[in-house]
């Protein structure tokens, strides 16, 4: 992993979040260095995807700002950044192997896209139309557009969801490798996720 | 919503209380001026007392103009300032552009059939009232279709700027289409310039329809105001409620 | 490769790979320019003499129907399944990706729409120079109906709404390239008027169209975005 | 009130509701009829009486296009949310809400497009009779137009796919409706056929279609709910 | 409630279930009284969510039967039952009550729908349009349908999902009442729903 992400930091502070008209979180702040995870927790609607969205620029910032040191510092945040949410980003009727292609290709791919199938144990499945993946397969082919594309900090928002034991150790056993390459990761998540010493910031005051 | 956002509003609409019944009175009194010297004005030796139907159809096409600038303007203050009286006020313009020119079209088909013998022709200046009228009814539904008006707000605004660099071309390429086809085929007024008997009526009408607009605007932006404040309410009372998660 | 174009190729390729292997792109919207088309002469009558006459205006409004209405899902889909938030975290510029995009979905349905106008031209009743008069100016014309289109597709995202309301606001916008384009059709077919005069301003709006399309449809999917 | 009627009624003032607060159902088909109208003379040009001859046809087919075009969503979003399956676990006969459903959606996109058509027909040059006997006659064939539509709209649930498909597999189908509508128009206008003759055939048609388009669809849900 | 549920009975026998052309579960059986409540269970994809709507009538059948007993024998077991899924069958443009109403209306409605509305907290937002409840009220607002018609056989999918934890109290309450009223539970879930004495469906041979 490249030495330039060992001083790494990324900070917000003062953060505002409004979604629909409506305040969902203000005056937040968090700091998190290169080689650490930081656990967003909170209730359900507390805001926590909401946070890692906006780190991705894909929400809009109401108040405050993010700063990041250490990196590119030619490239904005989401340039840097992996996001991990939700929505898998698979066209249905394009095979296994080209989706992780096209992001690679897309996104300036690093690793080769095989070795990646391969780490999350998709390899067999390569030609196989992404339609018929199951939850679980779908959601191992996101995580293969992390090692695809080398990127230093990961937006994980349940990262843990669909995935079965087995799956959710190969993904703690990446986060790990990832965070002694010098990464860092953001995860919103409801219970542990297999990082020990991972910070963890709450959002939403009460409960 | 956070306070920021009603802090504006508020003191709008604390001006436009007391404001509008002045408004609304001088508009009052400003028509009645208008009706007046628009009976005393001659009738068209040609065409008898249709002529009148201008001092109505003229100012209602101006302000039919008048209101898709107006949202121009609110539209760049809504992208760029992102402000939101701006939203407000390109909301409310929207549907009052909209009659305006709905009135001119009406006045001047109802003007056409003694004049040309038929409702409606397809001529260059008509037609690209027609289409600046569908463009008003395009951005009306864009507003009714969209839920959240901050999201709304932002896609019309992008939709009205693109409409006001379209509207000239419109109207070129109008031009240029119906020559094309029917060289001077139709009759168009105008010939001879405009008496000074007939042009004070019609700017006294005219600064009558203005003064109108702003009236129905002004309180079109009031109760616009009003309706969102009911939205966030709600929004609050679910939010407050339980089982909202919170 | 250049690291710029690198992505914008992927990109193209994935939506023509898209478009062809989904089968819902190009090919429903060359069959609804069909079936719109063969419409006409079963609404209007089997007078050979007017359908001549108005075969070009009929043909390009088939073809405005067929493009506007094939965009609709074109930022929507990948809006839905999530791409549109990997492609605006990436370093291409959003702009760039868009221009691609529409050059995509026009060569998988605009171009298809020149290719079926010869054909078409048959049923009504256009000779050969006509037929040709017409494709030409499709084949200028599609690509300011993908563009302004863009438009509508962009803010159908940020609307969360597609299919009608689209064309309601898309419509309008593409007048003067309907004018243009049927004038240069008949100028070539009828005279009076050079061919050239009203298709050098269609081209000229397909320029201004080009520009105007992606950048206010970079601007609705960046305001839709939240 | 009969515990069948009660559900039904039900369904058609919730169907009504929706269409008239969305705002994105019957008033989007009537804008979009009345650009697709308007947009005729553009591509045609401002020849008067040419307009006046074919205004039948034009009308028509803005009418057919704004029908189907409307309908995708019919039976998609009760789907989507859930709805479907709720209606289909109920006592009432799926026939019967099905017929219901169309019976709102005409009563807020099809019956707004022959209010309208009066007004439209002063664009294209049309007098007041012929405009009353293209309104008489889209009056009699919406409702055709609406249940062969329900084909489509079924079809589209069954198959994950809206928008232009279900335009594309209806289409065809809504022909004989079309020549139908217009030569009863135009024989009102025009002659030489009386009025009488094509309008009979094209109410028949509508009974036809209401029969078969309401088992067809019925099935196609049935089918499709796997 | 009716004495006519006492006698009730449910069952499946030899059920098998394909899906996309995949046979998801085999010979499966099973049987519950009024009264009981079966709990399924089983790992992601296991067919959990399947079965519930092949009871519900919503999938087909590919292999063996459903036979219902003591109840109304002229309904179908569909028509007696009330499936509870992720989806909720709400139209945002319209108000909590009308949403409630109409369904009310439409499967033939016992109690008003003020009362439903009530029985889960949701009586102070009857007027607010369905748009601008959170998920936890649009799950609420699907159990009062539940409540609002009457139907003896309750098909529930996770029904604890999206809901806090005093209103999965609440749900455990109502359904408890349902069981002593003579009515039948058949209930999707990975964790414990808060019945006590389920029995229990393992859906899926391994794992
Ligand atoms: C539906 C049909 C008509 C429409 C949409 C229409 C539209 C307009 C518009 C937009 C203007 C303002 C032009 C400007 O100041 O830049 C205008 C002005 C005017 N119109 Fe019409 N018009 C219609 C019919 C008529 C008829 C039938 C007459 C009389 C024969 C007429 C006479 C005039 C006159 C005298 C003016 C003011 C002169 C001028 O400023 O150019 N219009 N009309
Ligand atoms: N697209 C949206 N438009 C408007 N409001 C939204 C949108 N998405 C979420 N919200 C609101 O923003 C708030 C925070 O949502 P968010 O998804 O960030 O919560 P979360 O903490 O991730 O919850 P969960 O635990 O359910 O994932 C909620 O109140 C939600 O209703
Ligand atoms: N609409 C569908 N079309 C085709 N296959 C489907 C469909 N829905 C589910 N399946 C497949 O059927 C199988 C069973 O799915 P089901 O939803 O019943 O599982 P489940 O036990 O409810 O899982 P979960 O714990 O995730 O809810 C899965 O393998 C899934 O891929
Ligand atoms: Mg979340
Ligand atoms: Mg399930």
């Amino acid at each position: 992993m490249p030495a330039r992400w060992a001083e790494m930091r990324l900070e917000g502070s003062g953060l505002t979040c409004v979604r629909g008209g409506r305040e969902v979180f203000a005056g937040l702040g968090f700091s998190v260095a290169g080689g650490e995870a930081l656990l967003v927790t909170g209730r359900n609607g507390a805001g926590k995807s909401s946070l890692l969205r906006m780190i991705a620029g894909l929400v809009r910032i109401a108040g405050g700002q993010f700063a990041v040191t250490g990196v590119d510092a030619e490239k904005t945040i989401p340039e840097q950044a992996h996001y991990l949410g939700h929505l898998d980003a698979l066209k249905p009727s394009l095979t296994v192997a080209e989706n992780l292609g096209f992001w690679a290709r897309y996104l300036g791919g690093g690793a080769p896209p095989q070795t990646a199938l391969a780490t999350v144990g998709l390899a067999a499945l390569a030609d196989l139309p992404a339609a018929y993946l199951s939850a679980g397969q779908r959601r191992r082919l996101s995580i293969a557009r992390l090692l695809a594309v080398q990127r230093p900090i990961w937006l994980l928002d349940e990262p843990t969801s669909a995935l079965d034991r087995e799956a959710q150790d190969a993904l703690a056993g990446l986060m790990r490798q990832h965070l002694s390459g010098g990464g860092l990761i953001v995860a919103a998540a409801h219970g542990p996720i297999g990082l020990e010493r991972a910070k963890e910031l709450r959002v939403g005051a009460d409960a | 919503m956070a306070l920021i956002d009603l802090a504006n509003p508020t003191r709008f609409l604390s001006l436009a209380r007391p404001t509008l019944p002045w408004l609304a009175g001088l508009t009052a009194a400003v028509f009645a001026v208008g009706l007046v010297l628009t009976h005393g004005a001659p009738d068209d030796y040609q065409q008898g007392a249709t002529v009148k139907i201008m001092f109505i159809h003229v100012p209602s096409a101006w302000l039919g103009m008048f209101g898709w600038t107006l949202m121009s303007a609110a539209a760049l203050g809504t992208l760029v300032w992102r402000h939101p009286l701006a939203d407000v006020a390109a909301k409310a313009a929207a549907p009052i552009g909209a009659a305006f020119t709905f009135l001119c079209l009406v006045t001047g088909s109802l003007w056409g059939r003694p004049m040309w013998g038929t409702y409606w022709v397809w001529d260059a200046r008509l037609t690209s009232v027609l289409l600046l009228f569908l463009m008003y009814l395009g951005v009306i539904a864009l507003w009714r279709t969209v839920e959240d008006p901050s999201r709304a707000a932002r896609a019309a605004a992008i939709l009205t700027l693109v409409g006001a660099i379209n509207l000239p071309i419109i109207k070129w390429s109008v031009d240029w289409w119906n020559t094309l086809h029917q060289p001077a085929s139709v009759v168009k007024l105008g010939g001879p310039a405009i008496h000074p008997t007939i042009l004070l009526p019609l700017m006294v009408m005219a600064l009558a329809f203005t003064l109108l607009f702003l009236t129905l605007h002004l309180a079109a932006m009031r109760n616009e105001i009003l309706r969102r404040r009911v939205r966030t309410l709600m929004l609050m009372q679910a939010q407050a409620a339980p089982g909202s998660g919170s | 490769m250049s690291p710029l174009l690198n992505p914008l190729l992927a990109l193209f390729l994935r939506d023509v790979r898209l478009a062809i292997r989904v089968g819902g792109g190009g090919g429903i919207g060359v069959l609804f320019f069909l079936i719109v088309t063969v419409l006409m002469p079963f609404a209007i009558g089997p007078d050979l003499a007017l359908l001549g006459r108005i075969g070009p205006a009929i043909l390009w409004l088939g073809a405005l129907l067929a493009s506007l209405l094939t965009l609709d899902r074109l930022f929507a889909a990948d809006h839905e399944d999530g791409s549109l938030d990997l492609i605006s975290m990436s370093e291409t510029p959003l702009e760039l990706a868009i221009a691609t995009k529409a050059a995509a979905h026009w060569l998988t349905t605009g171009l298809p729409l020149v290719i079926a106008t010869p054909f078409l031209g048959l049923f009504m009743n256009l000779d050969g120079t006509a037929s040709a008069a017409v494709a030409l100016t499709l084949l200028a014309g599609t690509p300011a109906l993908t563009f302004v289109g863009l438009i509508g597709a962009a803010l159908s995202v940020a609307l969360r709404r597609g299919g009608l309301l689209l064309a309601v606001l898309v419509l309008p916008l593409t007048v003067p390239v309907l004018i243009f384009g049927v004038a240069a059709s008949n100028a070539a077919i009828v005279g009076p008027v050079p061919f050239g005069t009203p298709f050098t301003i269609l081209c000229a709006l397909t320029l201004v169209s080009l520009v105007v399309g992606i950048f206010a449809a970079a601007a609705a999917l960046r305001q839709g975005m939240e």
